[in-house]
């Protein structure tokens, strides 16, 4: 499943969504908020997102990973809104009976979403400019 | 006719507003992004934009009327 | 920094020790104890160390990793003592600037730490059996 | 001799105990290990195998005294 948040991400919440008894592995990834990018100080930014269709693409893509994966469950949240440095922007989470496929399903579904869910980050620095950014290489 | 368009993400920036009203004598998404394009001096960006209309992707070549909402999504930029 | 613990592992705390304000990916897996292995259901397990050796090859094994990899901070942690279904039986979590060395690193750790690291898994079936595992290809 | 050996993970049930002391003519852990397996009527699984001297790895073929405690660890299985 994708879903988007306006609150901070609880790991152990999400993980929660993902936990069965019979996966031995479980792989995550989270997106931090850094303070730099591009050689510029980063203090905040805002995450916007086209609600509907950010949730019917995510989900698309949670799905195919179910399919090309030996996995058991996937997961991924996004977070919109103003966050601060340090925050969790992205969760994913995966559990499997293997670690490879929990590893390689959790990839993929990271780079798909930071690919192709219709999500945009305006970046806030600290000499007062901003800016949406373009190709995202952050994380 | 005219037609109510959503921008999204730095495509706010390029065209100046979230919303807008257009004016125009086009009735697909191609020739209404090019004529935004061409009053705001801003490169064709098509191969990277996606259209939606009713907040559903839709072909850049789709028939348009005055009931539309016609919308433009630059690349994702999330994670 | 690798370490033992005989208490259930927990994340957070944990995801505090490789957390920095300049690092926007963090790549994280947990080894669940599974409810089935070779086919026998599993009750509960045991994990025994070497501790002293656990400890110095595991510390080995990370500063590799923080050497081989462009990542800022890792962490792994190993649970030893009674186990059952569903309990966090290993942690390793990489903190970097990108995502590639991140997962990179994490899938190294673990897999050194579960091919080097002298700890020994004795599983317990519900047959009333229990036996050293052997091989340990369980997540 | 009399030499201390302890046993780890699965070498405890192939050697039946988890210390043992040990009255060998021998005076290297590789010949220890071997009188053992002989002993136990058990494999020669010395590629598996890491011998210690007082809790540290050493070479098979490191000369013991009555001081030092042995050790033999199985192939590691955590994770």
């Amino acid at each position: 499943m994708f879903t988007l948040t306006e609150q901070k991400i609880d790991h152990n919440m999400l993980t929660e969504k993902v936990k069965n008894k019979r996966s031995g592995a479980f792989a995550c990834f989270e997106g931090w908020v850094r303070n730099h990018n591009h050689g510029k100080s980063v203090t905040a930014l805002h995450y916007e997102a086209h609600d509907k269709l950010a949730v019917e693409v995510g989900a698309q893509i949670v799905a195919q990973a179910l399919k090309n994966f030996d996995i058991n469950h996937a997961h991924c949240c996004h977070r919109v809104g103003a966050l601060a440095v340090g925050d969790v922007a992205i969760w994913v989470g995966v559990s499997a009976d293997h670690r490879g496929a929990a590893f390689a399903a959790c990839e993929y579904i990271l780079n798909q979403v930071k690919a192709e869910v219709p999500i945009w980050k305006n970046e806030y620095y600290e000499n007062g400019e901003s800016g949406w950014v373009e190709a995202n290489h952050c994380c | 006719m005219k037609i109510t368009i959503e921008l999204y993400g730095r495509l706010k920036q390029t065209f100046g507003k979230d919303t807008l009203v257009w004016q125009t004598e086009a009735d697909n998404p191609k020739d209404i992004y090019l004529e935004l394009c061409k009053h705001h001096q801003s490169a064709d960006e098509s191969n990277f934009i996606k259209p939606i209309i009713d907040d559903t992707f839709c072909d850049w070549t789709t028939t348009l009327d005055e009931t539309h909402v016609l919308g433009f999504l630059p690349p994702a930029s999330g994670g």
